[in-house]
């Protein structure tokens, strides 16, 4: 009984990623002792995991439409990075009214925030209607966006990096008021919550589920792929842009060269790393989600360690190795074997 | 008048920052048609492999000069010695490169960033000699620009040797921050969590990141200024947000780093068309902006530099 | 070990998650004898074949080959060819990218001084294809072969390999009579030469006509060996089902005396086409009708209803559905019209594969019902445990994956899934592929129910003798082309047959 | 006689896309030639230039075309250009190891990259993506912690051959009257063979046909027989050692190693294999269409350079609505194709 209620845990989709993102935390209690230690300074909260929770926020937001678009179409969207400063230069320039630093808005915040999610929208739409209408692969057909996208963004900007110095403006990626907790964290949560709810209260979860395994079945059932599979590439689009207006706000301003800049990848990793197959079906939002966190927090740990940015990339492939190969299925099944070999063993010894 | 037109070929990195922006202006701005001038500018998206393509295209077009900046200083040996047989003039500006043969290049226009970070020591130096904490212990975190990148070279070169050169000083952490204000806080947010209450100088190698480290001080509770007690903030490039800062005192010191390179290219070429000499190198000239006026000049390899208190008067009159 | 048996399985067993799918299984093949291996769907003859090629490994049991006192264990197909074992699988694995002479040829390509010689290997292809008597070029795509062709295709690549055991499993199930009639000429010259076969099928006329021996698989478990001609049908089919059936019992005249008097249309097409594969046609299908579509291979059937679906739209003519004018531009309005369409090919448009048999049996009532109107969980399992037991679709349980259902397990869930939308007109194209006997009879029995209680359908069957139990009308189609229709009283094995062949007479 | 209809209609519908691809190449240089002939965009050195600055690429996108055929794909190949290139300035400039067996390495590093992506991809099926980017991550990482200073090449030997010149026996004639012969560096050469060797070992040898069924349909190429993980492996270290080639190549062409070099490579051998022609999905996918998919990309970014009055932003924006017109124009004489038959 209780062995069976073991198995079941383990063999949860969950299970891994869960695992793998508690082995990335707890290697950091050997070498940072005081990485869990959370306190309340300066009135806001204080810590390290605090801030792989703040910092992961953009990623969380970016993974969910990722995983989306991968479950639907079976392929990535690389263009939400450049999405990202696309909403974000839309929305600064909007709000400094053409001057490169504004100290109060020049056009209401509410506009602004409108345009920079119908910008991203619309860049959303470019890519759907590329990969759904015209089938084009979508790596392919997001590239385009990858490579213009940034041009775009300067454009908006004419190639400067426009401050907005407004205390409200700094809100989405501050805190606000005397609340404790950093509000890009009530940003990935509610993101999180309502495309959860999204696909629990309506069917879009199924239909995305069944265009993305089987697109010829899925159009003989009535189901309108191109729709579908349009309309995973809008969402993720918006949701790019929500995370472009959080990551501009950080540092109020719309740096259109460097925001968002490779994120596109950490987001694609963190969909794999949630234990969901990149060639699109069956997908698991929240695995996604851990797989942002674990990400964020093997960035945040290697930093505690004094890790140097330019040799982290070759620590974060040899961790993101091994945690993938600890979730594929023939390590699984290698291991399964070794298992079953023991048991036979014993089995034999006993005889 | 299409005879006398001069045509010149421009090979920019790309337009990565504010600075590389206001480069490409003054050079746009300098070589228009009005001053005689025909301008084939070329943006390389930070790939030095597509100013390799610019620079070959470039002489099949004939250009009669070619402007380049570079985006790295190594690798140019072969296409610079296709211009010159070409019998094409090259001009580097901004970064220097690293060719075996003088001659393959006719002039250099641009910033000497480890002269920068000298200078910025040095000023540092004097400083806390001024505010006599000379002999106190230092602490001191370097936030690297884009490790490779020249300016991060030749800053954190400066850096590096007075550190060495002064026992009181030490090193907390040296980290990049990528040249970026997010990376430059990411970065910050966690030195300070480490070693927040012993730092006493953050050394900033632009702007950006100089905000970013800014904001994660501020966060943690800690002051920004010059004062004992306060984390000081160095940076460079002085762009007009960066002078803001300094004017109100969160940056403590900001060291120029010229991008209006346009008018001096304009006059080296406007030398060789008279048929006279030109000078192989030619620096910019390049200010340093503190926010107080506890040190007005300093001494680097005995050559003496001004150090400018800053006013509003001087944002407002800057061009860039 | 006797002296001409080619192979021998010894007390195999396989589990799948929640599944015996073989529980100690002995099975022996001789040299030159066609061994037919039969049982009901999910009675585990795949999986025996699967464990048999490396596909699945298993849990207990050996396998030995003829003049080989050891063992063998196949890790991969790769070693089973290697081990003179060339199998024909149940779902066509070809690549659809590829030529059709490169698929007959892939792996063992024949060779010019290392290279490759394209063109010795399209002329052996063609002379293959053509001693098979398939009509296809060799430099085709596969993909734009009819699945019939695919699964030649298949035959024709195993059996060109020199093996001592062959497996056929179920490699009739997309071929007409003249087809499967070439396929055993060609199994029993191979018989004749000395090569074990094991033939998998789920036609009895098929196992009396070319086997010698029988095994029967029930539940995972072994049932028994026979003679062929010491086993009579019924035997045969008690055995399989664990119970006496009868599966020719006569089930439409039951219902027959059923039918009212004036025939109210359901669906009047009129001058409808598809570019470059119909022709114009026109048909009235009433309600309560079963109406047949028959035709040789290749003759157009399919893309006659998939036209009337909306699944390849229409170029010409005019729909009516129930009276009215309609305009179908996607499956989504006709389905809104009350259509529902099992399309032919299972794996590639029928499946899906990695979502549950639950999920897969609700798809299209929720398509239907549109996305802002979900099912709740508790009609979705309702639904899903009714069609599963309505069917006896065999699964372990309504959340498995349908992929690891057998063939005709999955093609149940499928009909279940239409018929949870009750639609007014069902389009069946070839539901009964790969069906086990007693299920059939079942499928056949539901159709004419379902027509009695005034559901207009449309089925498609290459198995002549099967439309003839159901249908009440049959058009027939020839190149493209209807040429002509069946009452009635026309419908008889020979005239069906007629007609299709296309003499003088209609 | 319906056969022999059909037979001709497959065999063109095969290279149909190719055929498309190299006309519209050839519409765009043409007109390029036209509009820009007073800048010098018709000299022959400048369609050579193509080869020049993109003989590195050429190979590493063939290597991808490879792995891209079987459903793969390598991301890793602008980190690797970067690792080869560090290492051999590195061993040449620091160590002062010998330049024969700094280019030996060189290979070897783009070999080991392939085996253990190939391990992993094919024996421990990790999805191919995340693997190379793991691999472009390490590859990065590696650069840096080798040098993170710009080292510059000096080697004489390698030197040599970097400005070692073929010369042509056609050329134009410059401003002053001068006739000045076109030229092709060695790299050109090495490029172009390789491209030929790809395109007859995918057409006629057993191990590219393999590919293409795996491409195809995985599952079916396993029960055909095929031994699928070896085949795969294999595909991943042809596909490493020609990163590792084409690293050497552009490392020729730049005389350079830095941390920064290639960023962005993989993108542009990736799209290049698909307007050439490569599906990312597997099985479709010719050396010959990569070769144009780059020409296609030369072309584009020298008729941008050539025009040269567009500010940085607008070079971004025109590249890519260029990429993407064609892209399109692509898939839809694609579809029309399709409808038609
Ligand atoms: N990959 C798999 N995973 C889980 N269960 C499986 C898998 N393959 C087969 N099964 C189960 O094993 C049992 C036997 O299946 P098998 O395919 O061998 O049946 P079969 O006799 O070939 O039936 P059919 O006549 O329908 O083809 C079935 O209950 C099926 O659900
Ligand atoms: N034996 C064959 N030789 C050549 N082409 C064929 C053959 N069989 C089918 N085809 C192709 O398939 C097309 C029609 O197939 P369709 O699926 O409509 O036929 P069908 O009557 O439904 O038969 P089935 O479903 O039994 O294959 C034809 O136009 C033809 O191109
Ligand atoms: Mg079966
Ligand atoms: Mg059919």
């Amino acid at each position: 009984m209780n062995k069976s209620k073991l198995k079941k845990i383990t063999s949860a989709r969950l299970f891994l990623p869960i695992v793998c993102l508690i082995a990335v935390l707890l290697l950091n209690v050997i070498k940072t002792p005081d990485f869990f230690n959370v306190s309340i300074r300066n009135g806001v909260l204080y810590g390290y995991i605090i801030d792989v929770i703040n910092r992961a926020s953009e990623l969380v937001i970016l993974a969910i439409g990722m995983t989306l678009v991968t479950a639907a179409s079976g392929g990535q969207d690389i263009s939400v990075g450049a999405v990202m400063a696309v909403a974000a230069a839309v929305c600064c320039q909007i709000l400094s009214g053409g001057q490169v630093s504004v100290n109060e808005y020049q056009n209401s915040i509410i506009i602004a925030v409108i345009a920079a999610l119908l910008a991203s929208a619309l860049c959303g739409a470019f890519n759907g209607f590329l990969v759904a209408k015209l089938n084009i692969q979508p790596m392919v057909a997001t590239l385009i966006l990858y490579t213009a996208g940034r041009g775009i963004a300067q454009l908006v900007t004419n190639g400067q990096i426009t401050y907005i110095r407004v205390d409200s403006f700094k809100m989405a990626g501050g805190y606000i008021g005397k609340c404790p907790i950093p509000t890009p964290i009530f940003f990935a949560i509610i993101t999180v919550l309502i495309v959860y709810l999204i696909l629990k209260k309506t069917a879009l979860g199924l239909y995305i589920e069944s265009v993305g395994i089987n697109g010829k079945a899925a159009r003989l059932v009535g189901l309108n792929s191109t729709m579908i599979k349009f309309l995973t590439y809008v969402i993720c689009g918006v949701l790019a842009g929500i995370a472009g207006i959080v990551a501009s706000s950080r540092i109020y301003s719309a740096d259109a060269n460097n925001i968002g800049l490779n994120l596109e990848m950490d987001a694609i990793l963190a969909v794999a790393l949630g234990g969901n197959f990149l060639g699109g079906g069956k997908f698991s939002l929240i695995g996604s989600v851990i797989g942002a966190y674990t990400i964020q927090a093997l960035t945040t740990t290697l930093y505690a360690m004094n890790v140097k940015a330019d040799q982290l990339p070759v620590y974060k492939a040899i961790v993101v190795v091994i945690i993938v190969t600890l979730q594929s299925d023939v390590f699984k099944k290698y291991i399964a074997g070794l298992k079953a070999k023991k048991s036979v063993a014993v089995e034999g010894g006993q005889k | 008048a299409a005879d006398d037109t001069i045509t010149v070929g421009f090979s920019q990195v790309g337009a990565e920052s504010d600075w590389r922006t206001a480069n490409t202006e003054s050079m746009k701005s300098t070589f228009s048609e009005e001053n005689g001038y025909n301008l084939i500018f070329d943006d390389a998206q930070q790939k030095q492999e597509n100013q390799l393509t610019a620079i070959r295209n470039f002489i099949q077009q004939e250009v009669d000069y070619i402007v380049l900046a570079p985006v790295t200083e190594t690798g140019w040996d072969t296409v610079l010695q296709e211009a010159k047989d070409a019998g094409i003039p090259v001009i580097i500006v901004d970064r220097m490169v690293d060719v075996s043969d003088d001659s393959l290049y006719t002039a250099w226009v641009g910033s000497n960033f480890k002269l920068e970070g000298q200078k910025a020591m040095a000023w540092l130096d004097a400083y806390l000699e001024a505010k006599g904490r000379g002999d106190e212990e230092i602490n001191l975190v370097d936030i690297q620009g884009t490790i490779g990148a020249s300016a991060q070279i030749g800053r954190t070169q400066g850096f590096d040797d007075a550190v060495e050169a002064h026992d009181n000083w030490t090193t907390l952490a040296q980290q990049s921050g990528e040249f970026t204000q997010a990376k430059g806080q990411e970065v910050m947010e966690s030195i300070l969590k480490q070693s927040g209450d012993d730092i006493d100088v953050v050394y900033c190698e632009n702007d950006n990141e100089a905000f970013g480290a800014i904001d994660a001080i501020e966060a943690a509770g800690y002051e920004v200024g010059g004062e004992e007690g306060q984390i000081l903030v160095m940076s460079f490039d002085t762009t007009n947000a960066g002078l803001t800062d300094t004017l109100s005192g969160k940056i403590t010191l900001d060291t120029e780093c010229n991008p209006l390179h346009g008018p001096r290219v304009q006059e080296i070429i406007e030398k060789l068309e008279a048929g006279e000499e030109v000078d192989k190198q030619a620096y910019v000239d390049e200010e340093m902006f503190a926010a107080d006026d506890t040190v007005t000049s300093i001494k680097v390899d005995d050559a003496d530099y001004e150090v400018t208190t800053i006013t509003q008067d001087i944002i407002d009159g800057r061009a860039y | 070990m006797e002296q001409n048996v080619v192979l021998e399985m010894r007390d195999i067993s396989k589990n799948f998650t929640g599944v015996r799918a073989l529980s100690h299984v002995d099975f022996t093949l001789r040299k030159g004898e066609i061994h037919a291996l039969m049982g009901e769907n999910g009675a585990g003859k795949s999986t025996l074949i699967k464990v048999l090629t490396g596909v699945h490994e298993f849990e207990s049991g050996s396998i030995h080959m003829a003049g080989n006192s050891n063992a063998i264990l196949n890790h991969s197909p790769q070693e089973a060819q290697a081990n003179g074992i060339s199998t024909v699988y149940q779902e066509v694995n070809l690549c659809p990218n590829l030529t059709v002479a490169e698929n007959l040829f892939i792996g063992r390509e024949p060779r010019k001084m290392g290279m490759i010689d394209w063109k010795q290997m399209n002329e052996r292809s063609g002379k293959l294809l053509e001693s098979l008597d398939i009509h296809v070029p060799p430099t085709q795509m596969l993909e734009e072969c009819s699945i019939a062709i695919q699964q030649m295709i298949a035959i024709a690549r195993a059996v060109d390999m020199k093996c001592r055991v062959l497996i056929l499993d179920e490699p009739t199930s997309s071929l007409d009579d003249d087809e499967v009639e070439k396929l055993f000429v060609l199994m029993r010259r191979l018989r004749d030469e000395g090569v074990g076969i094991i033939f998998v099928t789920h036609f009895l006329e098929q196992v009396y006509a070319v086997c010698d021996r029988i095994t029967v698989l029930r539940n995972g478990e072994l049932v028994g060996e026979y003679e062929t001609k010491d086993l009579p049908r019924v035997m045969l089919v008690a055995k399989m089902m664990g119970k006496d059936f009868d599966d020719l019992a006569d089930i439409k005249s039951e219902h027959k005396d059923k039918k009212q008097g004036k025939p109210e249309p359901v669906i009047e097409a009129k001058g409808i086409s598809h570019k470059g594969t119909i022709k114009p046609f026109d048909i009235t299908i009433n309600k309560g009708e079963v109406i047949g579509l028959t035709g040789l291979l290749g003759s157009g059937r399919s893309e006659l209803v998939r036209a009337i679906y909306g699944a390849d739209k229409a170029e010409t003519g005019t729909l009516k559905v129930k009276g009215k004018e309609a305009k179908i531009n996607s499956p989504l309005d006709a389905m809104k019209l009350g259509m529902a369409y099992l399309p032919e090919d299972r794996k590639a448009e029928g499946i899906i594969a990695d979502l549950s048999v639950r999920e897969n049996i609700i798809i299209a009532l929720q398509a239907k019902r549109g996305m802002f109107h979900p099912l709740s969980r508790k009609e979705m399992d309702e639904a899903a445990d009714k069609y599963i037991k309505l069917l006896q679709i065999k699964t372990a349980s309504r959340e498995t994956p349908i992929k690891s259902l057998s063939g005709g397990n999955q093609q149940k869930v499928i009909l279940g899934r239409w018929l949870l939308t009750n639609p007014d007109y069902l389009i069946l194209d070839e539901p009964t592929r790969g069906i086990d006997i007693g299920t059939k009879t079942e499928i056949q029995k539901l159709v004419l129910d379902l027509a009695d209680q005034g559901m207009a359908v449309t089925f498609i069957s290459s198995e002549v003798e099967e439309m003839l139990r159901t249908c009440s009308r049959m058009a027939v189609l020839r190149d493209g082309q209807k040429v002509g229709e069946l009452e009635e009283n026309e419908l008889s094995q020979s005239g069906v047959m007629k007609a299709i062949a296309g003499g003088d007479d209609k | 006689m319906k056969a022999n209809g059909m037979q001709k209609k497959k065999m063109t519908g095969n290279g149909f896309l190719l055929l498309i691809t190299i006309a519209l190449f050839a519409v765009m240089y043409i007109a390029g030639m036209i509009i820009f002939a007073d800048k010098g965009f018709a000299k022959p050195q400048m369609f050579l230039n193509l080869f020049v600055s993109n003989a590195g690429l050429l190979v590493i996108a063939c290597g991808l075309t490879i792995v891209m055929i079987t459903g793969g794909i390598d991301i890793s190949v602008g980190s690797v250009t970067a690792l080869v290139c560090m290492v051999l300035a590195d061993l040449m400039e620091n160590k002062g190891v010998n330049t024969y067996v700094a280019v030996l390495v060189a290979l070897l590093i783009g070999v080991a990259f392939g085996v253990v992506q190939g391990f992993l991809v094919a024996y421990l099926d990790i999805q191919p993506f995340i693997v190379t980017l793991a691999g472009m991550f390490f590859g990065r990482g590696m650069t840096a912690i080798i040098s993170t200073d710009m080292i510059s090449i000096k080697n004489e030997l390698f030197l040599k051959w970097a400005n070692f010149r073929f010369y042509m026996p056609f050329g134009s004639t410059n401003k002053k009257g001068k006739f000045i012969p076109a030229y092709i560096p060695p790299t050109v050469v090495i490029a172009v063979i390789v491209v030929i060797i790809i395109a007859v070992l995918l057409k006629y040898r057993k191990f590219g046909r393999k590919l293409y069924a795996i491409g195809g349909n995985r599952q079916s190429a396993l029960m055909m027989g095929l031994n699928v993980k070896r085949t795969m492996f294999q595909a991943y270290v042809l596909d490493g050692f020609l990163a590792g080639l084409g690293g050497f190549l552009f490392c020729l062409n730049s005389c350079a190693g830095f941390v920064e070099q290639a960023k962005g490579l993989e993108m542009d051998a990736i799209s290049s294999a698909v307007i050439g022609g490569t599906l990312l999905s597997g099985g479709v996918g010719t050396p010959i269409g990569t070769l144009f998919g780059v020409l296609i990309k030369g072309t584009i970014s020298s008729l941008i350079t050539t025009q040269g009055t567009l500010s940085s932003w607008w070079v971004r924006i025109i590249l890519s609505l260029l990429l993407c017109f064609f892209i399109v124009i692509q898939s839809v004489i694609a579809s029309m194709k399709k409808k038609a038959k």
